[in-house]
C-alpha cells in the first residue's frame, strides 16, 4: 500500500510546477496548460482523500463527485479560455496576456 | 483467461516461484494470448479485404502467392521490410516515429476487454464500454501527431480534417453506445452479452445499431467517410510522408480497427457469443462471435467498395444536423419508453434474469417506437432529397442558359 | 513500501505525471507542450486507477486526451504565429525559487507533518462502483443540484465560446 | 482476479501493445537499405519545391467543431453512470438525467440556429 502522504507529495509537486508555468510563461496557451496541471493536482488530492477516508458502512462519494465536477469545470474553462485566446489573437495579433490591455483604464 | 491465469499462477507458486513473479508471468501469458488473436487475424484480414474488393470490382484479386493468394500478405510484409524508410529532415523525429506505434497499439488495446466466450476474455472491466471509447481517443491523438510531426502541408491539413471527422462522429457513436449500456444496466461487456440472453439488443433498438454502424464506419475512416485517404484532394492525407513499415502500420491499424468494430458491434447488439449450442463448448461460442463479427465486417467492406466519397461539408452537416440530433432523440425515446414500461410493471428491471416472455411486451413496444421514428426519418430524408434535387436542377438550368447580354 | 503492482504503478505514474509537467512548462513548442500535457494527465489517470476510481480515469482520458488535446491543437494552429514567438520566460529565477518554496512549504509544512504520521494504516475495503455514482448523481438527497448545474455550466460555456470564437466577418 | 489485478493486466497490455508494431519496424530498420539524399528526405509537395510555411491558416470552424465535441463528450461521460443506474432508478432520478440531456440539446440548437454547424 502506498501511504497517503506520497500521493499528496506528488500532487504538491505537480501543483508547484503548474504555478511555475503560470508565473514564468508569457504565452496564453501555455499558461492555460499550466492551469490544467494545477487543476489536476487538486484532483489527485481529492481522489486520494476520498480513497483513504474512513467511511465506515455508509457510502461517501463527496471526493469522487467533486473530482468529476472539477473535470467538468476544467473542460468548460479550456473551451472558453481558448475561444478568448483565438479572438484576442484575431483582433490584436498577440497571445501575450500583458499585451491585451484594451479593458485597462 | 481468468482460469488460465489463476491456474498458471498457482502452478508457478507451487513449484516454488515468488508470488509476485508468478502473477506477472501468468499475466504476461494472458496478454500474449489475448493480443495474439488480433495480430494473427490482421494478416488474414488484409487478404480478405483485397479479395472482397477485387470481387466487387469484378477482378480476381491476389491469386499468385500461395493457395488462392493466401500468402500475399506475407509477401507484402517481406517487401515492406526491404523498403527504404525515409524520415523527412523537417519532421519532428520522436513524434513522427511514435505516431504509427500509438495508432496500432490503440487498436490492439481494444482487444483487452473483448469477451471471446463466457469464460475467456482478457479482463472484464467494470467500465468496459467506456474503456472502448477512451482507448479510441489515443488513435485520434496519434493521427494528429502524425500530421503535425510530418511538417507537411498536406499531412497537416489531412490530419485536421480527419481529426475533425473523428471527433464529430464520436458523439453519435457514444450516444448509440449508451443504449446497450442502459438496457443491460452495466458497462461491462460480459454483462452486456449476458443481458442479451433473452433478446438481442438489435431487436430492442435497431436505430441505435444503425447509428453505431454508421458512425463506426466513419471512425475507421471508411467510405463514404474516407477523408483519410482522399487521394484526389489531399494527396494521401496525414500519412503522406510515411514510407516502409511505418506506413504499413497505419494501414494494418485501419484494417484491424474495422474488424474490431465488427466484433464490438456483434457484442453490443448481436449477443456476442450467444447462439445455438454456445454452452456446449467455448469453441462454439467463439465461433459464433467470429461469424457475427465477420458478417458485419463483410457488410462494411461491401459498403466501402460501393458508395462514393462525400465532401467534408456534407459529412459534417450529416453528422451534426442529422446523426447527432437523431442519436439524442433515440436515447431519449428508448429511455423514456423503457422507464414508462418499468413503472407500469410491463418491463423487467433486471434484464439479466429476464426470460423471453418477460421481455416480449418491451420488445414489441420498443420496436413500434423505433419503427415510428424510422418512418418519420425516412419522410424527412425524402423531403430533403427532393429539395436538393430541385436545387441542383435549378442550378443546372441556370448554367445551361447563357446569361442575358446587356447592351446591344 | 514493498514491491508490488501498486508501488510499481505508483512510481511509473509519478514519472509520467511529473515528467510530463516539466515538459509542459519547459518546451517552447506548443504542440509538443500539448503532448507533454497529455503524458502528464495520463499519469494522473493512472493514479485514479491506483486509487480504485477507474471511472474517473476513463473520464480523464476521454475528456483530456480525447477532447481537450484536440481543442488545444486546433487553437494553436489557429493562432499560428504563437509557434514563432521567441518566447522568453519572464523572471525565470525568482519564479523558480518561488515555486520551489511553495513545493517545500506544501511538502514539509503541510503534507508530512499532518499526514505523514497520521496516514491511515489501511484503506477501506469497499469501493464505490459506477452504479453508486450514477445513483448518487441523480438522487434528490445526493448531488442532483450540482449535476444539473454542471449541465447549465456546460451549456453556457458552449454558447459563450461559440459566440466569442465565431468570426462574424466571414 | 481482484480489481487491481485486472488493471495490472490492462497495464501490461498497454506496455506490450506498442511493442508489437515496434517489432516489425525494428526488423525493417535492420534490413532496409539506407541511401538517403537531400532530395529524398525533403518535404513532399506535388514534386515541386515546398513553398512557404507548413502552418497554413486554418478555419475557425475546426475549433468550433472541437468545442461542441468537448462539451458533448463531457456530457456523455456523465450519462454513463446514469445509464448504469437506470434500471433501479426512481422516477425523480430519471427525470433529472432527462433534464441534463435536454439542457445540452439546447446548446446544440443554439449552435444550429447561429449556423455554427455549417462548414464554411
Amino acid at each position: 500500500m502506498v501511504p497517503l502522504w506520497m500521493y499528496l507529495a506528488v500532487a504538491a509537486a505537480l501543483f508547484s510546477i503548474g504555478v511555475f508555468g503560470v508565473l514564468a510563461r508569457r504565452n496564453a496557451v501555455a499558461i492555460l496548460m499550466s492551469v490544467e496541471l494545477m487543476l489536476n493536482a487538486v484532483n489527485i488530492n481529492l481522489v486520494a482523500f476520498w480513497r483513504y477516508s474512513e467511511t465506515g458502512t455508509d457510502l461517501l462519494l463527496n471526493g469522487y463527485v467533486f473530482t468529476a465536477f472539477v473535470l467538468i469545470v476544467a473542460a468548460a474553462e479550456a473551451a472558453v479560455g481558448l475561444a478568448i485566446i483565438i479572438t484576442v489573437y484575431r483582433n490584436r495579433r498577440s497571445v501575450i496576456p500583458e499585451e491585451a490591455r484594451a479593458l485597462k483604464g | 483467461m481468468e482460469e488460465l491465469c489463476t491456474g498458471l499462477c498457482s502452478i508457478l507458486v507451487e513449484s516454488g516461484a515468488d508470488a509476485g513473479l508468478a502473477l506477472f508471468l501468468s499475466l504476461l501469458v494472458g496478454v500474449l494470448l489475448v493480443s495474439g488473436v488480433p495480430l494473427i487475424t490482421v494478416i488474414l484480414l488484409i487478404w480478405i479485404e483485397r479479395k472482397v474488393a477485387a470481387r466487387i470490382q469484378d477482378r480476381i484479386g491476389p491469386n499468385r502467392v500461395g493457395p488462392v493468394g493466401l500468402l500475399q500478405t506475407i509477401a507484402d510484409m517481406i517487401k515492406l521490410l526491404s523498403k527504404e524508410d525515409i524520415t523527412p529532415t523537417a519532421a519532428d523525429r520522436v513524434l513522427y516515429n511514435a505516431a504509427p506505434l500509438v495508432s496500432f497499439a490503440s487498436v490492439v488495446l481494444l482487444w483487452a476487454v473483448i469477451p471471446f466466450t463466457p469464460f475467456h476474455y482478457g479482463v472484464d472491466l467494470e467500465i468496459g464500454a467506456l474503456y472502448f471509447v477512451a482507448i479510441a481517443s489515443f488513435g485520434t491523438l496519434a493521427i494528429m501527431a502524425a500530421g503535425w510531426a510530418s511538417n507537411n502541408k498536406y499531412a497537416l491539413l489531412g490530419a485536421f480534417r480527419v481529426v475533425a471527422l473523428l471527433v464529430s462522429y464520436e458523439v453519435p457513436l457514444v450516444f448509440a453506445l449508451l443504449v446497450p449500456v442502459l438496457l443491460a444496466g452495466s458497462m461491462s461487456l460480459v454483462d452486456i452479452v449476458n443481458a442479451q440472453n433473452a433478446m438481442w439488443f438489435v431487436v430492442l433498438s435497431p436505430l441505435a445499431f444503425v447509428i453505431f454502424y454508421i458512425s463506426s464506419q466513419a471512425e475507421t475512416g471508411r467510405a463514404p467517410f474516407d477523408l483519410i485517404e482522399a487521394e484526389s484532394e489531399l494527396v494521401a492525407g496525414f500519412n503522406i510522408e510515411y514510407s516502409g513499415m511505418k506506413f504499413g502500420m497505419f494501414f494494418a491499424a485501419e484494417f484491424l480497427h474495422v474488424f474490431t468494430n465488427g466484433i464490438i458491434m456483434a457484442i453490443l447488439f448481436f449477443g456476442g457469443w450467444m447462439g445455438p449450442l454456445y454452452y456446449e463448448s467455448p469453441l462454439i461460442a467463439f465461433a459464433w462471435l467470429g461469424v457475427k463479427g465477420g458478417l458485419i465486417y463483410l457488410t462494411t467492406l461491401w459498403l466501402r467498395n460501393t458508395v462514393p466519397r462525400l465532401r467534408i461539408d456534407q459529412i459534417m452537416a450529416f453528422n451534426w444536423k442529422f446523426l447527432v440530433p437523431l442519436s439524442i432523440a433515440n436515447l431519449i425515446v428508448v429511455s423514456f419508453v423503457l422507464k414508462a414500461l418499468q413503472e407500469l410493471e410491463l418491463a423487467p428491471r433486471d434484464i439479466l434474469s429476464a426470460s423471453f416472455g418477460d421481455l416480449l411486451p418491451t420488445t414489441v413496444i420498443l420496436l413500434l417506437f423505433n419503427g415510428a421514428m424510422i418512418f418519420y426519418l425516412l419522410g424527412i430524408l425524402r423531403k430533403r432529397g427532393r429539395e436538393a434535387r430541385r436545387e441542383s436542377q435549378a442550378a443546372r438550368a441556370d448554367f445551361a442558359q447563357p446569361a442575358p447580354v446587356a447592351g446591344h | 513500501m514493498e514491491l508490488n503492482a501498486i508501488s510499481i504503478g505508483f512510481v511509473v505514474f509519478t514519472i509520467f505525471t511529473l515528467g510530463g509537467a516539466f515538459g509542459v512548462v519547459t518546451t517552447r513548442n506548443l504542440f509538443q507542450g500539448t503532448i507533454w500535457l497529455m503524458v502528464s494527465l495520463f499519469g494522473v489517470a493512472g493514479f485514479f486507477v491506483l486509487l480504485s476510481a477507474p471511472f474517473l480515469a476513463a473520464v480523464q482520458i476521454l475528456v483530456y486526451i480525447g477532447a481537450i488535446a484536440i481543442l488545444i491543437t486546433f487553437a494553436v494552429m489557429l493562432t499560428r504565429s504563437i509557434a514563432r514567438i521567441k518566447e522568453r520566460y519572464i523572471r525565470t529565477l525568482p519564479n523558480f525559487i518561488a515555486s520551489l518554496a511553495l513545493f517545500l512549504i506544501l511538502l514539509l509544512g503541510v503534507t508530512i507533518p499532518i499526514f505523514g504520521p497520521h496516514s491511515p494504516a489501511s484503506i477501506p475495503e469497499y469501493v464505490a462502483s459506477t452504479r453508486d455514482l450514477g445513483a448518487a448523481l441523480v438522487d434528490e438527497n445526493g448531488y442532483v443540484v450540482p449535476f444539473l448545474l454542471a449541465s447549465v455550466l456546460l451549456t453556457a460555456a458552449m454558447i459563450g465560446a461559440i459566440f466569442i470564437a465565431r468570426d462574424e466577418t466571414t | 482476479m481482484n480489481i487491481l489485478n485486472e488493471w495490472a493486466f490492462v497495464g501490461l497490455f498497454a506496455v506490450m501493445a506498442p511493442v508489437f508494431p515496434a517489432l516489425p519496424i525494428v526488423i525493417a530498420w535492420l534490413f532496409r537499405p539506407r541511401k538517403p539524399n537531400v532530395l529524398k528526405s525533403s518535404t513532399y509537395e506535388c514534386g515541386v519545391e515546398t513553398i512557404g510555411d507548413t502552418w497554413v491558416q486554418f478555419r475557425v470552424q475546426y475549433y468550433i467543431y472541437g468545442l461542441i465535441f468537448l462539451v458533448f463528450d463531457v456530457e456523455m461521460v456523465f450519462l454513463f453512470p446514469w445509464a448504469v443506474a437506470y434500471n433501479e432508478m426512481s422516477l425523480f432520478g430519471f427525470v433529472a438525467g432527462f433534464l441534463f440531456i435536454f439542457l445540452l440539446t439546447d446548446a446544440l440548437f443554439y449552435a444550429w440556429k447561429k449556423n455554427a454547424l455549417d462548414w464554411k
